[in-house]
């Protein structure tokens, strides 16, 4: 069977180590599936001539969506006819990734019979990608995804695929049922998942809590990071035994602390609740006498992307708590207020978090009718350049 | 057997995940306890019910073929019940009741060859994107890097020994798909040429006003060559980010002699201790060198010994740079200081150091 | 007398500081060795030689007759040798070598109306501007709002009862004269109604081109009004800071029924720990209240005195609230939280809470 | 006398209270000398009014000198005659502020025979401020002073009156002779003092130690503040005097310090010297047992001013560390460098520091010839907008 494959000197080396191997992956597809050996052929060209060899996307698609594929070419299809076509298909996956093997083989077995038999498990944005098929096999292969219950994930200016850390299915400081609430939102906005009508993409991801396990203060357009407000969770006994064992509760857990507001005497811990900053050091060092507190919910922030247009941005606070209770009205009003004022006045490609750089936060707020409120702000202007929208007159008492 | 005539569908969504736990998780769910690192790659929840949920951890390239998939399936079939996940870095996680099974397990997951960790204070899989496999956009290859990389890495993967954790991405482009901007090591395919504008083609491809306009520095200006309606590029106000080639066809800026990768430092993203932070530059350029990328490779080495070697405990990448000032880690870490470094773009003058917080 | 034909120089300089130092201080420059405060405004420097310098320093309302300026002098000449200094926030020091003066020294600067302190712990003097004394930008007059403050806060400049040192700047109009934008706590005298044009004299005062640039917000823009050249001002595009005014007087901004007074917080200049800050905005507005400004003390006085009871030691108003975060010290201050606080410049939005590090 | 001063019942109010009342003082002056009680006048009506009434000033001056005085007007001159005029004289003040108080009774003479007998001591630029005159005995002043060595002072577009702490004079932590080096700059200086011929103001502070105190960081162009490089000097008696006196050297000095570099075991303090930060703190907490090395000089930063019209900066590091000897040639031939591009490139009230905004660090550093180092910035570039300055071309193997 290897001498199926192209010569591939340069890729071979990357069969060489320990970690998996991607070549490896590709060669095992390649054995039955020309798509594999033109793909090893063109990227063992692109190794040597280092440049890629795709071209820019056209539009193609899946009837009745917007969005969910990525059309793909390659500049050489004379010499890769397998490959002329290779588009990719976002699928949705479920919450947290969990899966059983029978949905896992359904999936290997359409995509066997309907593409490249490549796939990433998953997509940065969290999407089952499957990698590499022609435009005539993209219906078909819908087809046979509705039967065992895939949908279709986002692409272009759309919700995008939402994702979740996984929360309470096997993490103790789960604030809430983030794989619940990602299932919630996804099912809520399926138009808008699949039918792109936004300046740009939008994107929610869902973490229990402030670890933030997947990333999204700093990916998602916006972040639902599990918080609680009242105290920390302590169980004496359990410290002890973190002392006893020997760990150095004042160097690694009190020091750490960025609020400062732990002491140990050597005997007792005590946590001044009402400074910490929820930040999940002590607990992520002693978890089995720490835990968040009862009174749970989420923080919601805004605005996180990549850099293209106008610089990176990281999530900032909207609301530092709110309970989490399906069906998540109030987060899901405020989500439908963000988006009509982003599509009234956002320019082309420019995602909620310019946006609000853009008009300004204070003016953001009035629009989508929030209360500005300290904790969206890492502290108050430095600059003097106020707009006191009022002034009075000389002729009236009033302001004008 | 396809039906032809069954109800064409839409918007049904993900299928629901309740039918993909293991009767474990769904018996405790929400009602975990606590959780113990049991060796690398290893570890317990135990329940308030004091059930136990054992997870191996194991090695992904992410790219993967659905023979693999089915070589998973198998194990998890074996050992698992039949479930199995992946996680938000792409590993792939084994979730049994059984601890027994635990080593079994591990053996056969060796055995295929992947290896087992990323757990604690370990470097876990590589976030990263598409590269000369997919992408039109790409100045290196992601996949190529990523197992390069990694293999390098590995023993830190394996193990936990390092101060806290290490998170790597790779971005093949400026877009940065991998969301490199928040890693403790991000390492990012970038351009250092401007497109090159066939002019020909600009007019029937692209939308004049639309490219003028995606430029973040307005270098790119309407201009008429050789007779053709296109545009023109001010070259000293070019810094390679290529939107206007994803906004324009007609202008490609993938360069074998020029295309490269930069090295960054100190993001983060959880919120444990310090803030999430962006990284920064490390490396302005290190040249694209397949197949296996060794300049970069002995360059993320370096840096993540350094680090592990001076960090305090629990200290991820950038808030030991913090402690230390920049300075210090560029001396220690013999990387020159270039113009590069400065920052020249919006909020610049925030980067510029105002105090004398100095170390000699 | 004045000799009408002495040759006229320009450009001599200030006479050298050598003449005016006392000779303890010639003798004993550069090699002091420490210093110790004894009592409140009340401090020794000893010298590797073992010379002893006492400083007494006495309050000073900056703005000083000559006659108050003879009174220091015969002070100086009795206790002194005819020495005498000013610091830099424009309190006057009494510098000897004799021990036994100090204590009389005090009961005739206290008999004089001047309080001794501001040293270690303490509040000095408010660095300050000119105000409706002599300036024509004031938003508010200086001298007596320094005057009032400076009244109500006594106790903590005649002690040492404070977690660290507190430095309050005024400055009466936007160009902080006062450079009170790295306070701690900063009273900045503000318009908020854009400047009335005297269409009529525009043209012949001001160059409009300059006018129309100085505008940091483009809100000044050439028009023809009544037929005369003149200018006119986008309205809800003005944030008052009188720039155009600067250049144009014929854009008077100063308005009795909008000036007032903005409060902020937590500057501060040393690198002493925490590196320099830029103050942030307390209070966006208070009424002028001559004479008095009761609003003004007031706040002020609440505000120094929460900090003085929570700060920990060292801690200056910047560290403290940046220790307790600002939602916290907006809840423990009951100043009430607006629209005007947050920030809608250059670099906005670096000041959003990109994190979740909330306290409840 | 009392009832020569005009009614003001408001200002009055302001000579009671502990602090010294500038009320007072002027009612001091205004016992001989109308200009006081006009000033009274005016101000009581300012105070009933809540508006100043100076005008916009004219251009008046002293002869050979563009700047140093202040014109100023008052709008109601009809009824104020005697400050119709009432113009300030910035002049050099000695550096540190030191005084005979032989110097000051012959400014006091001078002024009570030219001018309004009213002065501050000092202005926050640190000239004696000769408040309010007239256009008449500007230079009748001008001449007296000159007898008694006093100079005029900046204003306008020049290089502003420097000032300095009193450093060695009397604080044991002064770096470099302030005194000495201010001297030295402002003599050096004195055609770029008093003519002004920049694009806006230019202010140089030097302070002795990064506590900076005359706050240069935040109020010069060029600040120049003293600095160390070598190890703190500790003397281990002093430090035990220190413990015995109950200091709790722990949490006081050794976790105040942000440098994280220092220890305290109970009985010895140990300094990881290689990353202190030298902000002083400790040194400041315990003057008698820890100093600053003795390889000593300075940092010097650049680009401090108040808002207007960008925005207030801090200066920031240019040379983190040169020896401080006169005559200082390398931070003049510096200074000449800077203001040889400010003054070529650098737009109509552009202020040092915002022109090094406006162009960029790295472009000005190339201008004025110097190397970047990363001393210069508090953390390298986060967005990946680089301008690569070469690339190669195919043809030929070099850079372009
Ligand atoms: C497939 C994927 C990379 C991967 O290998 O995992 C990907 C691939 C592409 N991304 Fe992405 N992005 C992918 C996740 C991301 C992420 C990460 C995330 O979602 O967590 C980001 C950063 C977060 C963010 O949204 O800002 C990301 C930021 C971008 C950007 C920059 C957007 C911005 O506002 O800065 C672009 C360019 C654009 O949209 O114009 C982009 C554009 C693209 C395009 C469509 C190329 C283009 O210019 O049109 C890429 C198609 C590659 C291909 O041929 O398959 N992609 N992209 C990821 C989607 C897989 C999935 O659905 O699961
Ligand atoms: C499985 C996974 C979530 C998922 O639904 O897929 C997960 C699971 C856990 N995370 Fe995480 N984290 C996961 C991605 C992340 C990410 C996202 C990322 O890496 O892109 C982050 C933010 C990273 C960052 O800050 O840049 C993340 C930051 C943390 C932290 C904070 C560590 C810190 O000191 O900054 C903890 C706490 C700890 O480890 O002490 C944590 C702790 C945990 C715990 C211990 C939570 C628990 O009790 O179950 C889990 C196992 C720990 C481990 O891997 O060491 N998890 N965790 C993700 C595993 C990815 C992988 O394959 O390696
Ligand atoms: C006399 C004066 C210098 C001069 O040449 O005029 C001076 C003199 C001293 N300063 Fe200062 N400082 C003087 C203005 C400043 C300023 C500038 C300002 O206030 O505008 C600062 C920066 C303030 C800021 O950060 O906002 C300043 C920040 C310090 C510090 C740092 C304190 C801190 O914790 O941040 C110290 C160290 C200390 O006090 O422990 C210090 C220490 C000292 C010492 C102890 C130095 C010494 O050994 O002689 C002197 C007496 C201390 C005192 O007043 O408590 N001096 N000092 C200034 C007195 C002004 C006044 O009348 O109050
Ligand atoms: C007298 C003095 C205030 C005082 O009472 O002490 C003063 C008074 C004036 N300043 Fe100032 N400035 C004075 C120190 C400062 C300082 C503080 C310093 O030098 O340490 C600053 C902040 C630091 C800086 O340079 O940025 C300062 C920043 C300004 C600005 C804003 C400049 C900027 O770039 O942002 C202006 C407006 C301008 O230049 O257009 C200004 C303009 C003015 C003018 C000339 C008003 C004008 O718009 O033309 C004021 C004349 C008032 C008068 O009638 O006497 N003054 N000015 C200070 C000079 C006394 C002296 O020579 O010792
Ligand atoms: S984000 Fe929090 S709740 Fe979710 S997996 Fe990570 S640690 Fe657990
Ligand atoms: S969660 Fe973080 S801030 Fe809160 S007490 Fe623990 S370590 Fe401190
Ligand atoms: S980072 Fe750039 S090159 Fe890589 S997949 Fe995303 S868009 Fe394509
Ligand atoms: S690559 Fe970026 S900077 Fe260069 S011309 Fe295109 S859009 Fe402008
Ligand atoms: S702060 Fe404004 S009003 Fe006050 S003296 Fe300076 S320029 Fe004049
Ligand atoms: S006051 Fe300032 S913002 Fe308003 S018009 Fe004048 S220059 Fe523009
Ligand atoms: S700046 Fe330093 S040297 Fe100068 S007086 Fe202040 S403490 Fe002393
Ligand atoms: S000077 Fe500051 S940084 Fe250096 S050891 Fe002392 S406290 Fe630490």
């Amino acid at each position: 069977m290897a001498d199926a494959y192209p010569k591939t000197p340069m890729l071979d080396e990357l069969e060489k180590g320990k970690w998996p191997s991607f070549v490896t992956e590709i060669k095992m597809a390649a054995a039955d599936n020309p798509m594999g050996k033109d793909l090893l052929g063109l990227l063992e060209r692109s190794y040597r001539e280092k440049i890629g060899h795709w071209k820019h996307g056209g539009i193609v698609g899946v009837m009745g969506y917007g969005g969910g594929v990525i059309g793909r070419y390659n500049d050489l299809p004379d010499e890769y006819p397998n490959i002329s076509h290779f588009h990719t298909m976002r699928i949705n996956q479920p919450a947290g990734w969990f899966y059983t093997t029978e949905a896992l083989r359904k999936i290997c077995d359409i995509w066997e019979k309907h593409g490249s038999g490549l796939t990433n498990m998953h997509g940065s944005t969290g999407d089952i990608i499957l990698l590499g098929t022609t435009t005539d096999e993209l219906e078909p292969t819908f087809d046979e995804l509705q039967k065992i219950n895939f949908d279709i994930g986002g692409s272009g200016s759309d919700v995008r695929t939402p994702s979740c850390c996984c929360g309470q299915a096997r993490c103790e400081w789960a604030c809430y049922d983030t794989m619940g609430a990602c299932y919630d939102f996804t099912m809520a906005y399926q138009d808008e998942l699949h039918r792109p009508a936004f300046p740009y993409k939008f994107k929610f991801k869902f973490s229990g809590c402030p670890n933030d396990c997947v990333a999204s203060i700093a990916r998602s357009d916006m972040s639902i990071i599990g918080m609680w407000r009242d105290d920390i969770q302590m169980d004496k006994d359990a410290i002890k035994e973190y002392a006893d064992g020997g760990m150095d509760i004042k160097a690694d857990v009190v020091d750490n602390c960025p609020a400062k507001c732990m002491d140990w005497n050597g005997k007792e811990l005590t946590i001044e609740n009402s400074y910490c900053r929820h930040c999940m050091h002590c607990i992520n060092v002693m978890p089995k006498a720490l835990a968040p507190g009862k009174d749970r919910g989420a923080t919601i922030l805004l605005g996180a992307k990549a850099p293209i247009v106008e610089g990176a941005l990281l999530s900032s606070v909207i609301i530092p708590f709110i309970k989490m209770e399906p069906p998540y009205q109030e987060i899901k009003d405020l989500t439908e207020r963000i988006w009509d004022v982003w599509c009234e006045e956002g320019k082309n490609r420019e995602r909620v978090g310019e946006f609000i750089q853009r008009v300004g936060l204070g003016n953001f707020l009035e629009a989508i009718e929030v209360e500005p409120i300290p904790e969206m702000v890492a502290h108050p202007r430095e600059n003097p350049y106020v707009f006191y929208e009022e002034y009075f007159e000389e002729d009236d008492g009033s302001e004008d | 057997m396809a039906d032809a005539v069954h109800e064409r569908r839409t918007d049904y969504g993900p299928p629901h995940h309740d039918q993909f736990l293991p009767p474990i998780i769904k018996e405790n769910y929400g009602k975990w306890k606590y959780h113990e690192v049991l060796k690398p790659g290893v570890m317990v929840h135990v329940s308030h019910s004091g059930a136990k949920l054992f997870t191996v951890r194991a090695a992904s390239g992410r790219l993967t073929s659905i023979q693999k998939i089915r070589m998973y399936c198998d194990l998890a079939d074996k050992y698992c019940d039949g479930y199995l996940r992946f996680t938000s870095r792409h590993n792939v996680e084994f979730l049994m009741d059984k601890q027994e099974n635990i080593e079994p397990l591990i053996a056969d997951l060796k055995e295929m060859g992947h290896p087992i960790g990323g757990i604690g204070n370990s470097i876990s899989a590589i976030v990263h994107t598409q590269g000369w496999i997919h992408c039109h956009s790409a100045a290196t290859d992601a996949s190529g890097v990523v197992k390069a990389t990694m293999d390098e890495l590995i023993e830190y993967f394996e193990n936990m020994i390092l101060p806290g954790k290490l998170r790597i991405a790779l971005a093949c482009c400026l877009n940065m798909c991998g969301a490199v901007h928040c890693s403790d090591i991000a390492i990012l395919g970038i351009h250092r040429r401007p497109p090159k504008i066939m002019h020909d083609k600009v007019k029937k491809m692209c939308e004049i006003p639309n490219v003028s306009a995606s430029c973040p520095t307005a270098a790119v200006r309407p201009a008429t060559v050789d007779g053709f309606e296109s545009v023109e590029i001010i070259e000293e106000q070019c810094m390679f980010c290529a939107n206007c080639f994803t906004v324009c066809p007609a202008m490609p800026i993938a360069d074998p002699l020029n295309d490269g990768i930069s090295i960054w430092l100190g993001g983060k993203v959880s919120n444990a201790r310090h803030e999430p932070m962006f990284s920064k530059l490390a490396i302005p350029f290190l040249p694209n060198n397949p197949p296996r990328w060794p300049e970069v490779t002995s360059a993320i080495k370096n840096i993540v010994e350094l680090w592990a070697a001076n960090a305090n405990k629990y200290e991820r990448m950038g808030e030991w740079i913090e402690r230390i000032g920049w300075p210090k880690f560029f001396k220690m870490s013999g990387i020159e200081f270039q113009k590069e470094h400065v920052d020249d773009f919006k909020h610049a003058g925030l980067t510029y150091k105002r105090s004398t917080h100095i170390t000699f």
